[in-house]
């Protein structure tokens, strides 16, 4: 059966190109960075490269603006933990949504433990953050705001410049996690004017398990791994350098006709959306129409279950995601679509397709063709349907 | 981050005795939508005391309706004492086990059953599952 | 030119097998481990058999005590900070040892900046911990013993079974980084009896990047990175696929046949030091002569400085490393050579060759060809030499 | 960490003017074993106080052995006052430049010269670099 993967947003394929870039630095050139001979200054060389191609991709002013990561959750761990650990003596409220990812809740409900105070903003019913809700919640001892650029599960994007001039008006650090914006719509640290961004490779064709931070110069931030002088002493290991090459060319490709891909993208989940809409009643696009992913579905489907819906498509080759998940012995409905507004029911009915460069017309129309069915089964079977 | 067994899929693909049954001699309904989960299961009784008939409707997870759908066969044709006994581990085990965290989906299918038979031995079952997603103690 | 790579213990290159096994997890299968569709799945497969080879390596008792981490700096700063932060209460004292990678050394002055207590044991004059020092520094307030199973740079092995005994009749965790040790020689964490491992895949043929902490069943721990469920709620970011099945299959390999390099590789190593020994005059043998990782070679060479007995070898071909380093505007001489009581000036001239399964029988007659001259010419052009 | 220029290598290869001269009319020695760096710098000065020969002995990394080349190379033929005038940019520049970490490499040659014409002209000067890594403060 050939398979569809519209799980975009939870992982993406490595492009070929990148991987054939990166072959290289596993049996040929396999120097350590840090290591002065030649085997190293092939290495070094080949990380320096792939940095200013991350900082190109982010229009950052400085190749030593970024810093490598493990991924994303370290991006964010690095980032909010850095910025309270070096300002906890200026202050301790944090201010960030409640619709983050969880790297960024979980790490603020930890800091929350160890004597922070977090405000976490409201969303409205399209999960956007009022600009007038961060300046309100500002206060004396506000030492960082940390909020996504684009959320996971519904797609919705921030008004980040006009929080970020909030933050600069009250000298706070800002931060924004834009792992699902970079690589997927035109990111520029200096029209967002924020302190520090995330960024994680595997959202955008590199392989997992290599990420970025990028660090505004002159921002005041205690490093994450403690031991050797790697990446100016900010980061701290042997670096990762084949991933390094990779992240670098999914950056540079990612970079290459950005808005035409956007564009062919979106019209590609337009056709989706409208498509679902048609066919199937009782259903909740869930995030901003508009300002929003070029590859980000996301309904609520009324009177079945997330992971069922799922298991069913799956089963018909489709890979999709829900934002209900059983975590560990119980169903979780979305922090997100509750923050949303959604009712815990409703919410449970949620179904996330997400789109990348590798998804055609035909996977939509296959998509349009099976989830009618596969609603309808699920809904026949249903004790709340139709009462 | 389920990984189930085949019988599993094999029930959840293909549910037994999926429906209502209009003049049922007894209904019970556990879980709550809220929780995610709603399992409803219907019974006709025959004159020795036997489930002759046993349907159910299930609002859930894959696991919820596997698990549904297997107890309706486990429990056709047995008495109401048998029925009753019908443990959450058998269940599982007639899946050809659960996932860790879906075990909880087990003891669903099993409470709608026993509140089934007991709506038709007319005994009052305390209704604290509609009110918080009971399977988070499970 | 033909190089020889002699700096295995910075960095080792990729066995073309691993990569091999690798190379279907970036293109084909690459799916999000967490997720629940077939792509998941198969993924979460590939890690499951990654962790059970990487737990067979090191004779763990349960694959589920194996966490993947980003490499052997953050499984050090997981395991010291995580103890530390755990069992604050308990008490605030550390005892590591002053010959530890700056990853666990760091670590610790980090800790101190936070109020923690640490005790740097000495060593002695082959770099070897005393399990009685340890026993001497316990006090009632030790929360972790954190001492390496072989040093970096002089290749000493530590008792850490007769120390972790310490550990054990006093009720203390015990860490130890056995970044270098693990694929080099047999490690069992049952026999050293700790309950904290670090190790590092690219120091055994697996890609940068990718490392474990074993974490014996109980021990308590607070997690390092913030966010998702994964690794069992101990290390959230979407897992490094390729990487993990890398860690695997390098694990596995490396597990083969043992002894066998083992002997292999210590022979290589005996006629690279009884040559050098033979054609160079007054230089000195580092580390234990036998208590020592087969692949070690690291002596100090006087009237000459180690970077330019670098410059001279790489321009010959042979890539090897010294403790002698000029990190940020000064050169420093080697924390481990200073701690084993040489002086500065010999510390400086030292030069560590270190072999893996790749290096041949010819690689040392090269090195013992080109060596000698390298050494006279340094010297010939030094003030201090023959004064 | 070190990515030097092609000069640097070839001074470093084909280090001009190393060794001793006997007869010098001034030494000048800066550095400490210790730190991991010594240059000795020996000049002859013509009638004409010009420097007429130079020759450099050098215990220190590659930055250290180069910078001590090129020094030579620059201020054999020079004018005492031209060579004490001779500034560490200079020395880096000559050189291509050198990376961050050893611009101080830059200083210890140039001072080592002008100790050395500070010894012809019987000039004291302070010894404070033996006893702690002057470069540090570089
Ligand atoms: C918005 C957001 N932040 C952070 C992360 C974490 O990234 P990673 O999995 O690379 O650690 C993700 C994806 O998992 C994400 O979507
Ligand atoms: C003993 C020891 N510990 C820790 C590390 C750090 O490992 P990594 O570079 O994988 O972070 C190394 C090597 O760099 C090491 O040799
Ligand atoms: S019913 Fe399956 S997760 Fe609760
Ligand atoms: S002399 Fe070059 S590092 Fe100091």
């Amino acid at each position: 059966m050939e398979r569809i993967y519209m799980d975009n947003a939870a992982t993406t394929a490595t492009d070929p190109t990148v991987l054939e870039e990166m072959k290289p630095y596993f049996t040929e050139v396999y120097g350590n960075p840090s290591s002065f001979h030649s085997f190293g200054r092939e290495a070094r060389d080949a990380v320096r490269e792939a940095r200013d191609k991350v900082a190109d991709l982010i229009s950052a002013d400085d190749a030593k603006e970024i810093v490598f990561t493990s991924g994303g959750t370290e991006s964010d761990n690095y980032a909010i933990k850095g910025v309270a650990e070096e300002l906890k003596d200026k202050g301790k409220h944090i201010i960030t949504s409640s619709i983050e990812h969880h790297a960024v809740l979980h790490t603020c409900e930890y800091l929350e433990d160890k004597g922070f105070d977090v405000t976490y903003l409201p969303v409205d019913e399209d999960g956007l953050v009022d600009p007038a809700d961060v300046k309100d919640a500002i206060r004396e001892d506000t030492i960082l705001i940390t909020i996504m650029l684009a959320n996971n599960e519904v797609g919705t994007i921030q008004p980040i410049s006009e929080i970020s001039e909030i933050a600069q008006e009250n000298d706070i650090t800002i931060h924004t996690d834009a792992v699902q914006a970079v690589g997927s719509i035109p990111v520029d640290v200096n029209e967002l004017n924020v302190d520090l961004l995330s960024l994680s490779g595997h959202k955008f064709h590199s392989p997992k398990g290599i990420g970025a931070l990028y660090i505004r110069q002159g921002t005041r931030i205690e490093k994450y791994l403690h031991g050797g002088a790697q990446e100016r002493g900010r980061r701290a290991t042997t670096e990762n350098v084949a991933g390094i090459v990779g992240l670098g060319k999914a950056a540079q490709i990612a970079g290459q006709n950005l808005e035409e891909k956007q564009a062919k993208i979106t019209q590609l989940r337009d056709k989706l959306i409208d498509g679902i809409l048609e066919e199937i009643d009782e259903i909740k696009l869930n995030g901003h129409r508009t300002k929003r992913l070029p590859g980000n579905v996301n309904f609520s489907i009324r009177y079945i279950e997330g992971e069922s819906i799922l298991m069913k498509l799956d089963l018909a080759g489709i890979a999709a995601s829900s934002g209900s998940a059983c975590t560990s012995g119980s169903l979780e409905a979305s922090h997100v679509l509750l923050a949303m507004g959604l009712s815990a029911e409703v919410a449970h009915g949620s179904l996330r397709l997400s789109l990348s460069k590798y998804n055609t017309e035909e996977d939509i129309d296959k998509v349009l063709n099976v989830l009618p069915e596969v609603v309808s089964d699920l809904r026949a079977m249903s004790p709340i349907y139709n009462q | 981050m389920m990984d189930y067994s085949d019988k599993v899929m094999d029930h959840f693909e293909n549910p037994r005795n999926v429906g209502e049954i209009e003049d049922a001699d007894g209904v019970g309904q556990v879980g709550n939508p809220s929780c995610g989960d709603i399992m409803k299961m219907y019974i006709k009784v025959d004159d020795d005391n036997k489930i002759s008939d046993v349907k159910f409707k299930t609002f859930g997870c894959g696991a919820a309706i596997a698990t549904s759908s297997i107890t309706t066969e486990l429990v056709k044709g047995k008495t109401l004492d048998e029925a009753k006994e019908l443990s959450n581990q058998a269940v599982a085990e007639a899946l050809g086990g659960l996932p860790d965290v879906k075990m909880h989906c087990s003891n669903l299918a099993a409470d709608a059953l026993r509140k089934a038979i007991n709506n038709y031995l007319g005994i009052e079952t305390e209704e604290e599952d509609d009110f918080h997603c009971h399977h988070q103690h499970g």
